[in-house]
């Protein structure tokens, strides 16, 4: 197993982004949007990241695979600005060297479960971000409105959360991140509740969703079909204490077909990405005796 | 998934802080006492008003063995009543969950037995019972039985129905289903019905000692109410405190012992 | 589904009905065919007409004892919810208060119904003191459960919303406690009206206590049973009532 | 040696104003007449009455004459065998400085009293003064006298055996006015001996016996009154001892006053019961005049002789 | 799309199936051990199972998949003797007639979720079925001690569910259903709710588990991947009301290595399998709008 060159400036350089939002942003197109150098995180005696670099360029989108609590979360909550890194860690937002604390409200963040209110309704739930930053309940509704059919929420905004399926949750969740206009969306397994038939058809739409509105996205994920699918590149983070094992550009063309997952090239990447992260689910996974 | 891993984050640590969490109160309740004593004597509060802590400790200090005796035999009642009304609570939620039809005629009933005050009809049961330690716990049982089959029933209605289907298909009969299922699965619920019960079956005891008794807590209250003897209604109400706390606790106990997976699935 | 539902609940309610009128007809046999006098127990029917001929006594003792256990029952919720969040909102005295409060709320209230009718006297302010230390804590415990009950993630969403402490708690703490802390009033309902007939039956200016009280020693037992009847009614239709507001506003369990 | 079974449930607490029967008790005078004598407190919801009908307690120390024509005006085949309290045991009080000087000076004054039996009595004295006695604010009492120690009521009622004793310490024995209802003509004998109809048909010897030992006991009380009180307090020793001896001494001069000074214990006074009968229909507490032959049987009193019974 | 011919019993006769415990069942090798026919179930208006045609030779391995409400748990509880079908079915187990009712008691079942109970232990957990059959609680329990190292609980067998991680709770549950020694095995889903790495190794260690014990085993997932890599034949239901849309029988060769995933013939048989479930998912999974 071999360690790829950590210099993501560099290897994203060469990744095929030629129908990517991102190229339309002239000015940013080369500076990453955000950029973590040595970022460590330690709980207790518990070390979940050690080292971490990455670094995302405006546009893309970028999925992260790894075991069970290999501190994928964890990143997350830094970038979030819930949690602060052990210190000596270098977090540049847009260039500018910030504290994690700097960037909450400044990302917009689905963490791994829905979290929907269930007092509130469709469109209630979708528009909390907005409410809390202060927009007129009746402004934020009408906004929601409109974004609700391309949710495929259309006549839904009135349910309440108990009476809505896993996946239709789900979409709630994406579309009150999505209200919440920041440069970077942080994804933490949107889909992973889901069964496997509903989760293919919300990947797909999701790639329709993100390529209109040309978002910066971070997206965890457990399947390495879906982060293939869906990632312009593919972090295969190791076991604990997280750091980056394998960096891993997908060059297949947008827009992507279902089908894709069947063709050759997909299937090369798999087996290159399902090398690595075996190695690491070893580690952490334990079957005694066995 | 890390077996190790999860498995140290949920191992129950032993908590280096559990004497503190006993001792802390137990400090700060004694600074309020001293705080207390001050300032009845600063301020010169009449006794009647609030007796000083160390007066009230001294009235019981001068009667121990009075005092002792209530606490005895009230808790006694108490704990019939409770013990009673806590196996017939959970018996008429297992004949309520099982008989549809039962607990549609009469639970209703159940709920507006709980309306009526014990206090009015507390001389019927004397009339029945006659003035027995008996007559008393069945005023405790009385009011403390509800809670018990509320929650039972709760309980049981929060059975995951799939769990029966998986215990039939090993062919379980209704009675091990009820044994190994139901009955273990209603324990969370059913111990936070208990802790209430245990609270109420003690107002049943003093309450029941209203009506004629010798000794007891109850009759220690109204003899000092009647003679206005504030310091003997503090004292009573420590003691009665003391009995309280102590029954709240042996049942919190018991359901750290026994409950021990904690109330979530 | 919902003709079903409704269908469901109107046998629930026919049942009811009918499980309290084989009660009463069972009560009415015993006392006509046990021929049991008044002071043992009066037959339904007697009540029944004892409730009909004193009905603007016991109409007005119904609303002495209602008021009080009302006014008792506010000012608990009240001050029981305003504890729990002032204490949620100041940890360290959480660790103080909680177990004081869960202490005092295990030793029975009528330990203290004598200092507080010695304090408050035997109008009705005892009355409503009474109801109100009863109330406050229980629900003071429920909803510190039910503050405690909100989901650490949530919170971390809604901060990265950029949401501050208050909002926090008034737009996630609060609404995720509310189903406990409408279950703890559910509860103290028929609560608060016991504790106000006890303690006026230990003395009061009126109310059903002091009508019940009164009529044991007048001997007029028809009149302390027509009594109970009237204090039971008055605990149901509260009961109910928060029963109703729970459904109405706790819709999502 | 057979004993019979039998309760006497009293009207309260066991305190020293049943000191009595406790120490007929403690000294096996019941036993001595072949009774195995369980004594009940009451408490304040209980009515001695209703137990002593149904059979629950053979005997009833009840709270008076009041209390048992209202029970036979209900139908309770009750009656009273004995009266403890010769004259009316409560007083009504005020302040020696205050403006209630007569019971004239109760109008438009504000007084507390128990609405069992002592608003009548109120009501008769006031009558008698010339005064309606909807010119006075008459409340129920509270438990506490504290609100007439605050001057916050004019007249306060208490038993001279009790309330007495807490006013008395609290105002100052000096301070205060007492109205005697007997003062105004008005008499109101309580602390009553019950027994069942059937009771007193079935058993007389029964009745009689326990009669014979409860004087015997009282006698033993008044002549030695410190053993009398540790009786009291070995039982409730929680009680003021101090309290518990003023009391027996009032008990005692409510005992022996009246007809009980000629008569002895317990005898029952057809004139003074027949006045309170009067004035409790008159007020509308019993629907008409109780029979009082059938309520009151001092055959069983009278067959102890009344040398055997005095002091 | 195609209806395959749903003649079972010959198109299972051509199956791979050479180093299949069945074999050397050398007396029921061609009589199948349960075979329904024309097997409707309503609930009320609802029809979820249609004249469906199921017949589960000894030894076989078969998967199910199908939309979300399909009928697959429909299936399994008529086949545990939970449910009965309506009138007009044939259900043969052994070549005997038999109601639903009958088999209550006669196959080892494993619902959807791990279903243990909090208040018992590992060991006290896998024995539920054996103490219900009223076996000594002791002789029970040293059954269930041998069999901990294979499952891979070894040393776990005092700790209680809340102490396991999802993969063991799983394996216990497993552990349960295999104790429980029945001709049938019912697995609903049994690894929907881990995580895409734990149920890669919880299948291989599953395949492991089957071909040392030799049990017959319907196997119910949404997982394509799953299907194809444990089941020797993959059985695809349409959307409610349940029927068999298409069989497929799996030819790859045991004992199958992880990598199988990638091999030609893996992509070319989910090729055909998501064809035809992609079908059946786009009639159940309602995107209002888009
Ligand atoms: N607040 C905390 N306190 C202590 N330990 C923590 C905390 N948060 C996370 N951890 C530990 O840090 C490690 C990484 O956790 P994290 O949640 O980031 O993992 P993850 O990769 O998201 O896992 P999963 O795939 O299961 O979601 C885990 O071992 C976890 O137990
Ligand atoms: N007891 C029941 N009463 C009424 N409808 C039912 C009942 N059980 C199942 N159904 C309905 O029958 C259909 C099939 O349900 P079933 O649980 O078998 O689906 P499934 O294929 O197992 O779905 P999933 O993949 O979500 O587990 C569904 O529409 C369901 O709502
Ligand atoms: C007529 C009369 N009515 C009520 C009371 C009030 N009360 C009820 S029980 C009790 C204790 C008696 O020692 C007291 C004070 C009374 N005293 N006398
Ligand atoms: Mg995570
Ligand atoms: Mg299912």
């Amino acid at each position: 197993m071999t360690l790829v060159d950590r210099d993501f400036q560099g290897a994203a350089g060469d990744a095929g982004t030629k129908d990517l939002a991102s190229v339309q942003d002239t000015a940013g197109a080369e500076r990453p949007l955000i950029e973590l150098r040595q970022v460590s995180k330690t709980f207790g005696t518990v070390k979940a990241l050690q080292d971490l670099e990455v670094s995302i360029r405006p546009g893309e989108l970028v999925t992260v695979v790894g075991p069970s609590g290999c501190g994928k979360s964890t990143l997350f909550n830094i970038l979030a600005g819930l949690e602060e890194p052990d210190p000596g860690n270098i977090l540049r937002l847009k260039g500018v060297s910030s504290a994690a604390s700097d960037l909450l409200g400044k990302v917009s963040f689905m963490p791994q479960r829905d979290l929907l209110l269930p007092w509130r309704n469709v469109i209630d739930n979708a528009i909390l971000a907005l409410e809390i930053e202060g927009m007129p309940r009746a402004e934020a509704r009408k906004l929601a409105m409109d974004m609700l059919p391309e949710f495929g929420l259309a006549g839904f905004e009135a349910q309440y959360p108990n009476q809505l399926s896993g996946g239709m949750r789900q979409r709630v969740a994406l579309m009150r991140t999505f209200l919440f206009k920041r440069d970077l969306m942080l994804l933490d397994e949107p889909f992973g509740a889901l069964d496997a038939l509903t989760r293919t058809m919300m990947q797909r739409w999701l790639l329709d969703v993100w390529q209109k509105h040309k978002r910066t996205v971070l997206f965890i994920t457990h399947d390495v079909d879906e982060a293939i699918f869906l990632g312009d590149r593919v972090l295969v983070m190791t076991a604990r204490p997280g750091r980056i094992k394998l960096e891993q550009v997908v060059e297949l063309p947008r827009p992507r077909k279902a089908n894709i997952v069947t063709s050759l090239e997909f299937i090369s990447l798999k087996k290159t990405l399902l090398e690595a992260i075996e190695e690491e689910s070893m580690k952490s996974f334990q079957v005694a005796g066995h | 998934m890390s077996g190790t891993a999860t498995l140290a984050a949920n191992l129950p640590v032993v908590s280096t802080g559990r004497i503190g969490v006993v001792l802390r109160p137990v400090l700060w309740l004694l600074l309020a006492l001293v705080v207390v004593e001050a300032v009845v004597v600063v301020f010169g509060i009449r006794t009647y008003y609030l007796p000083r802590p160390s007066v009230i400790a001294s009235t019981i200090m001068a009667t121990p063995g009075a005092y002792l005796a209530g606490l005895w035999r009230t808790f006694l009642e108490t704990a019939l009543g409770f013990v009673a009304g806590s196996m017939f609570g959970v018996v008429m939620a297992v004949v309520f969950h099982r008989w549809q039809t039962l607990r549609e005629l009469f639970f209703p009933l159940f709920i507006v037995s709980q309306t009526i005050p014990v206090i009015a009809f507390g001389a019927v049961v004397v009339l029945w019972f006659g003035n027995t330690l008996f007559a008393k716990a069945v005023i405790s049982f009385y009011i403390s039985f509800l809670p018990v089959t509320v929650n039972t029933m709760l309980g049981f209605s929060a059975v995951d129905p799939r769990q029966v289907q998986l215990m039939r298909s090993f062919g379980a009969s209704d009675a091990q289903i009820l044994r190994r299922l139901y009955l273990p699965a209603a324990l969370p619920q059913l111990f936070v019905a208990l802790k209430l019960a245990s609270s109420l079956a003690l107002v049943g005891a003093i309450v029941g000692e209203w009506f004629g008794d010798t000794t007891g807590l109850g009759v220690l209250l109204l003899q000092a109410m009647y003679n206005e003897n504030v310091a003997g209604i503090w004292a009573t109400i420590v003691v009665s405190a003391c009995l309280g706390m102590g029954l709240y606790g042996a049942v919190s106990y018991a359901e750290r012992r026994i409950v021990f997976w904690g109330g979530e699935q | 589904m919902s003709a079903s539902v409704s269908s469901d609940s109107l046998r629930q309610f026919s049942r009811g009905i009918a499980g309290a009128l084989l009660v009463a007809a069972v009560w009415e046999l015993c006392a006509r065919g046990l021929d049991l006098p008044a002071y043992v127990l009066p037959s339904v029917s007697s009540i029944l007409a004892g409730l009909a001929s004193d009905a603007g006594s016991l109409l007005a003792a119904a609303r002495f004892t209602a008021a009080e256990s009302f006014t008792g029952y506010a000012i608990g919720c009240l001050a029981g919810m305003t504890a729990a969040v002032l204490v949620t909102m100041i940890p360290s005295a959480r660790s103080v208060v909680v177990p004081l409060a869960t202490a005092i709320n295990s030793v029975p209230v009528v330990a203290y119904s004598p200092l507080v009718l010695l304090w408050f006297g035997i109008g009705m302010a005892s009355k409503i003191v009474m109801v109100a230390i009863a109330v406050s804590f229980t629900i003071f415990l429920s909803t510190i459960a039910g503050l405690d009950r909100v989901d650490r993630k949530s919170v971390d969403l809604i901060r990265s919303f950029g949401a501050d402490r208050f909002t926090v708690l008034w737009r996630l703490r609060l609404p995720t406690a509310l189903p406990l802390v409408i279950a703890g009033m559910r509860v103290s309902t028929v609560r608060s009206v016991i504790v106000a007939i006890v303690t006026e039956m230990l003395g009061a200016y009126g109310g059903l206590g002091w009508v019940i009280y009164q009529a044991v020693l007048q001997v007029d037992f028809v009149k302390v049973w027509a009594a109970i009847i009237v204090a039971s009614a008055i605990s149901l239709a509260f009961f109910g009532a928060i029963s109703f507001v729970e459904r109405r506003y706790v819709f999502w369990r | 040696q057979d004993l019979v079974n039998a309760s006497l449930r009293l009207k309260w607490l066991t305190q020293a104003q049943f000191a009595g029967f406790y120490v007929a008790l403690e000294k096996g005078y019941y036993k001595e007449e072949g009774i195995n004598l369980t004594i009940n407190p009451g408490g304040p919801n209980l009515l001695t009455e209703n137990l002593v009908a149904t059979g629950a307690d053979t005997f009833g120390l009840s709270g008076g004459t009041d209390s048992v024509f209202a029970a036979r005006d209900k139908g309770l085949p009750i009656v009273c065998i004995g009266v403890a309290h010769q004259v009316t045991p409560f007083v009504f009080v005020s302040h020696k400085d205050g403006a209630v000087q007569s019971v004239a000076d109760f109008k438009g004054k504000t007084a507390t009293t128990w609405f069992t039996g002592a608003n009548h009595v109120l009501s008769a004295m006031l009558s008698k003064a010339g005064t309606s006695p909807s010119d006075v604010d008459i409340q129920p009492q509270q438990v506490s006298v504290t609100p007439f120690v605050d001057k916050q009521v004019d007249i306060v009622t208490a038993t001279r055996y009790n309330e007495l004793y807490v006013i008395n310490e609290r105002v100052g024995k000096d301070n205060l006015n007492l109205f005697v209802p007997e003062d105004s003509g008005v008499s109101f004998p309580r602390d009553t001996l019950i027994v069942s109809e059937q009771t007193a048909t079935e058993k007389p010897e029964l009745v009689t016996k326990f009669l014979r030992a409860s004087v015997k006991g009282w006698k033993e009380a008044f002549a030695n009154e410190a053993e009398a009180i540790d009786i009291i307090m070995k039982i409730s020793p929680t009680l003021n001892r101090a309290q518990q001896e003023f009391m027996l001494k009032e008990v005692k001069t409510l005992m022996t006053a009246g007809k009980a000074s000629t008569d002895g214990l317990f005898s029952i006074d057809k004139d003074a019961v027949g006045s309170a009968n009067k004035l409790l229909a008159e007020y509308g507490v019993i629907s008409k005049p109780v029979d009082l032959d059938a309520a009151f049987n001092a055959s069983f009193i009278e067959s102890i002789p009344a040398e055997e019974r005095r002091l």
